[in-house]
């Protein structure tokens, strides 16, 4: 059983960190998985730099800046997590734009998932009945599940199918703002979640974007399997290196230290 | 029968086009789709459109014979006169279009990427006409050598937000529109500037400059006895003037189409924007099409002095165009372009916008028989650059 | 029968025209005398400028209807878009008509004065055109602030000599013109800009200008059933923009004909260009007419903001409009103007020239009635005042 | 008989000399006359100095804004020269622009022309049909002269008329250009003065604009009655001051001193 598959069906209140590979440092990849492993985060999702990553609010445009500039390609990615499954089990799926991988080769790009223990993929400009066509299979192939999004926009219609084509966990974007941090959750949000867990969909939900301290990730695990971190993580870095990264987690779960 | 150059039913040109987007944007994108060609058909829609584009941009722009350049280069070179338009480009052409479908979809706030601030200025012109709130991105690069624009969208009552990112021109101003949109996928809409970007944009956007294309039918029947000229010529940015152009030529083998690029200092210095030669496939800003981009997928900071053609992509009509051979590229440096600049200012009395002055090049880099007719799109004025000239000419 | 309001056999509009011009000018406004109604009635010479005219100047320019402006004034609003014609304003109406006649009198070199700028750039673009050498003089005052057109002019290859003298604006630029002819006498055709200066010009100016309004005859029978509006408004600097709106509706007198002036800082302050109420009758540049003078006929140095209206006197056959109570003369401050233009932006997504913003200054003036038509001469486009603007507003 | 006709039957080589009003200092124009009636000049022209002098060249321009500046007007030269006729017999001709004079009332004008003892008018752009038509019978019933001009581009049929309604002298404008200085008189130019020559016309003939120096006078009066100097004295006096008129005057005949 794939490894998110896994974590799905025994944990709840899940907490998924993202971050940036290449950042802050081009070699920091291992070392903040292993970190996060120390402190029992449940997934990881490794962002894969882009140039010109639209979807993302500018904390992450700026780790990927930084990342690109320091050398990261897909290539060196794949090295680092060469001997991943020797440091961690804890599922790792890697968050990228197509186009990147389209350029590396999606065939290659999945065997090389494979090979490194990587269980997943998030590629949010890859529409679904392109990927229904064209790369499902691939994707089966070598065992990695796709995660797809949806949004406070996304109709019931449109959910009850991705719900039906997803294989792993569906990533519930918890607002219609990628500026990277919120304050609370609002109404709005609230029935947004409510609506969606009336659906009673057969996939496990993450909720993620915005989530940044112990209160919101609370709220999130009320309505959802669990949560994912991303900015607020990589701003924590930023300010704070990448050893001390068990303080983040036991904020975020709330644990008094 | 061959396929069409057009696009097809799925949004695809050939291998390019379609709808690369995040979730985020599916819904208004989904939207477009599913009601651009219902609306943009009703007849209170045609007849709104036709009205403003007669009325209010002034169209038909002429087409107008250029006597003293044709003596010069020995055949028959009109001008498409899109700087004529209104606000000085053909982008208003599109801008009218999709801000009336904006309203039919009830849509109260508009967002715009701009390079040469033609697009941007276009946009906040629509905008003030409708009473609509309007907010453009621009690359701060081109916000310092398109000036007069961006004062121009001020006085229109529109905010320019910067774009500082990357090369800090075109391309992410485009990014942080797409942003801005995702961040605000109810009340907006985004009136994409150019042929590129997802499907339906590509086609929404050919349609409403195809009116381009169609009046020089009419007015090359009028002034040679037929409608088809030898070759259509048009810079090419995303594309939108050259489809414009092109649009009632592409399935008529006999008229050649010409497709003109920005080699900036060179195709071969680093410093281009020729992407017909230096790209390759891939997705850019939601479409397939062709892009310059590193070998790891990393979209590249293209180059050129016309901040309108300072594009790492073009559309993806113009991808298959060129992949099919149906059109010829050529490409012309920054050099080149600024002293057609002059050239046509001297000799036919229209300062030309430096992204129109490069299709001009054409004229050293072919030869063309006397009794060819050439039908360059004069996209724009150059009142914009005014600035670029005078420095680079020290005049 | 009432006598009319157009010129007489002798030059005259009433007590106002002639020709006081010393005798070193005399040959050629002797011959032009003589020659501009044959030569500009031949017919080659009236396709060729209506060729011109419709496919290089872009005319028909369209007479659009100001939606929501109409709404806000409760009257109908029309605005005649000069702002369209090639290179930004109705000046190039004259300038073609006056280059075809400069070619059929042999001349060889143009010479011409400007303002705002406009005049000076419409006759670099058609000596360009012609392929004619071409010198524009032009205040020193007026250069700096309407930078764009210099910039403009000399990309069209023309030389722009600066006025020193007096106030550094249009009149002096005019003496400068005048004293070039004088020490130019044989190759040089002057083409002034407004309809003032000794007869011909300023019948000729306004022929060559009628086209606006003939134009709007058509249109407005299109629109609203009938030729001819209730009001007809223009500004007025030398008043060619206003004399060709105006062309057709001298005679007709249930046409109401507004004028507007440039108050500047206000009528009474000293700083203004309000000629109907300033000045008195007197000889300025070779024509009898109003204009503003000391008690000793020494003429008084005007003041506007905006360059076109920067002049002490209009042309005569304004000045005849305004003694015989034909037409009303509304006069209105920089501030109103500038308010102007920053609300025909907003609202109709039209920047115009600072000298058109003033004409608009009469719907806060005047009450209209609802069933009222009313056409603006919306003569030329802002993108020469920008910085003006964007300085005053602080945007 | 009016002291230009006077002057003109029994005189040749004739030196007429053209100062502005009001130039350099207001209170100059007496002192002025005084000093060219020492040096014996032949004529004197007075020019009432105008805001807008478009057929002057630089030098009388800027002497014109000078004068202006200092309080010149219409009023203050009849004032000046109120009493002129106690200090010289010397003809003196008022040059002005239309617009002051039509300002002042043409009748006044006149009137007050014949009161101070003014014999003769220039007024450059006056044109022959007005002035015919309007002012020449009041211009005659003060005994005044209207001087008209011609330019090379005047046609025979033109000088010819000219000639006919002259009553004083024609004033035959060198060259086309009102720059203020000519070198030398070239072809174009001596044919000019041979066409009119040739016309057999029954005015006097002096030729004015340009004329700088001994040579270029002597040049004039080869081909005309006299020559009327302005620039150059006006120049003269900018530099030199207005006591010093009679070394100008002296050079300008070719008088060794
Ligand atoms: C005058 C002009 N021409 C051409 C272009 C290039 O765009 P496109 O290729 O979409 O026509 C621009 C873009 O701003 C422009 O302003
Ligand atoms: C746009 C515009 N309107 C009006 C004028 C005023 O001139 P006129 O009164 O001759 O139309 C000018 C003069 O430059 C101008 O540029």
């Amino acid at each position: 059983m794939n490894r998110i598959n896994k974590v799905l069906k025994e944990k709840k209140d899940i907490l998924s960190i993202y971050f940036t590979a290449g950042y802050p440092s081009i070699d920091d990849t291992t070392e903040i998985i292993k970190q996060l492993d120390h402190s029992n985060v449940d997934m990881i999702e490794i962002g894969l730099p882009f140039s010109d990553p639209l979807a993302d609010g500018p904390t992450i445009q700026e780790s990927s800046t930084t990342a690109l500039k320091n050398g990261m390609n897909t290539f060196k990615l794949f090295e680092q997590l060469k001997n991943i499954r020797a440091i961690t089990d804890i599922p790792i799926i890697i968050m990228g734009y197509f186009n990147p991988i389209l350029q590396y080769g999606v065939d290659n790009f999945c065997e090389d998932c494979k090979k490194t223990g990587v269980d997943g993929l998030i590629i949010p400009d890859l529409p679904i009945d392109v990927y229904l066509k064209h790369y499902e299979e691939i994707f089966k192939k070598q065992n990695l599940l796709n995660m797809f999004l949806i949004t406070p926009q996304t109709s019931n219609d449109r959910i009850r199918l991705i719900d039906k084509i997803s294989n792993g966990f569906i990533y519930m974007v918890s607002s219609s703002s990628i500026t990277g941090t919120v304050k609370s959750f609002g109404e709005d949000q609230k029935k947004y979640f409510k609506r969606i867990n009336d659906l009673k969909l057969k996939s496990s939900l993450l909720i993620g974007f915005g989530i940044s301290n112990h209160n919101n990730f609370k709220e999130a695990i009320n309505h959802s399997q669990g949560a994912i971190i991303g900015s607020a993580f990589i701003k924590f870095i930023t300010q704070n290196g990448i050893y001390k990264i068990s303080n983040f987690i036991n904020e975020i779960r709330g644990k008094i230290i | 029968m061959h396929k069409s150059y057009n696009v097809d039913s799925e949004g695809y040109y050939g291998d390019f086009g379609g709808a690369y987007i995040p979730e985020m944007m599916y819904s208004n994108i989904n939207e477009l789709k599913s009601k651009y060609l219902e609306i943009s058909s009703q007849a209170d829609f045609v007849k709104e459109f036709d009205d403003l584009l007669k009325k209010y941009v002034g169209r038909p722009t002429p087409l107008y014979f250029a006597k003293r350049l044709s003596q010069e280069y020995n055949s028959k070179i009109y001008l498409k006169r899109e700087d004529l338009c209104h606000t000085g480009a053909h982008k208003i052409n599109n801008t009218i279009g999709q801000i009336l479908l904006a309203q039919r979809l009830g849509k109260t706030r508009i967002i715009a990427e701009t390079g040469a601030g033609q697009h941007g200025v276009a946009t906040a012109t629509v905008c003030a006409l409708m009473g609509i709130k309007c907010i453009i991105y621009m690359g701060e690069v081109d916000i310092k050598r398109q000036a007069p624009n961006v004062a121009r969208m001020k006085m229109l009552g529109a905010k320019v937000k910067p774009a500082y990112s990357g090369s800090k021109t075109l391309k992410d101003a485009t990014n942080e529109a797409i942003r801005d949109w995702i961040n605000n996928p109810v009340d907006t809409h985004y009136i994409i500037g150019s042929v590129v970007g997802p499907h339906p944009y590509p086609d929404m956007v050919a349609r409403f400059q195809s009116v381009i294309g169609l009046e020089v039918k009419t007015q090359l029947l009028e002034a040679e006895g037929k409608e088809n000229p030898d070759y259509v010529v048009a810079c090419v940015g995303g594309g939108s003037n050259a489809a414009g152009l092109f649009y009632p030529y592409l399935d008529d083998l006999k008229v050649n189409i010409i497709c003109v690029e920005a080699a900036g200092m060179g195709v071969k210095t680093g410093k281009s924007a020729a992407t017909s030669i230096l790209g390759k496939e891939g997705i850019i800003h939601g479409s397939k099409t062709l892009l310059m981009q590193s070998q790891d997928g990393q979209i590249t900071e293209p180059y050129s002095i016309s901040a309108g053609l300072d594009y790492p992509g073009v559309g993806p009509m113009h991808a298959n165009l060129f992949r099919s051979k149906r059109a010829e590229f050529i490409s012309i440096t920054d050099k080149k372009a600024m002293d057609w600049g002059l050239k046509l200012s001297r000799m036919e009395g229209i300062i030309p916008a430096i992204e129109t002055s490069h299709a001009f090049g054409v004229l050293d880099k072919k030869k063309f028989m006397k009794k060819d007719i050439l039908v360059f799109n004069c996209s724009g004025r150059g009142d914009k650059d005014l600035d670029t000239y005078i420095d680079y000419f020290k005049l």
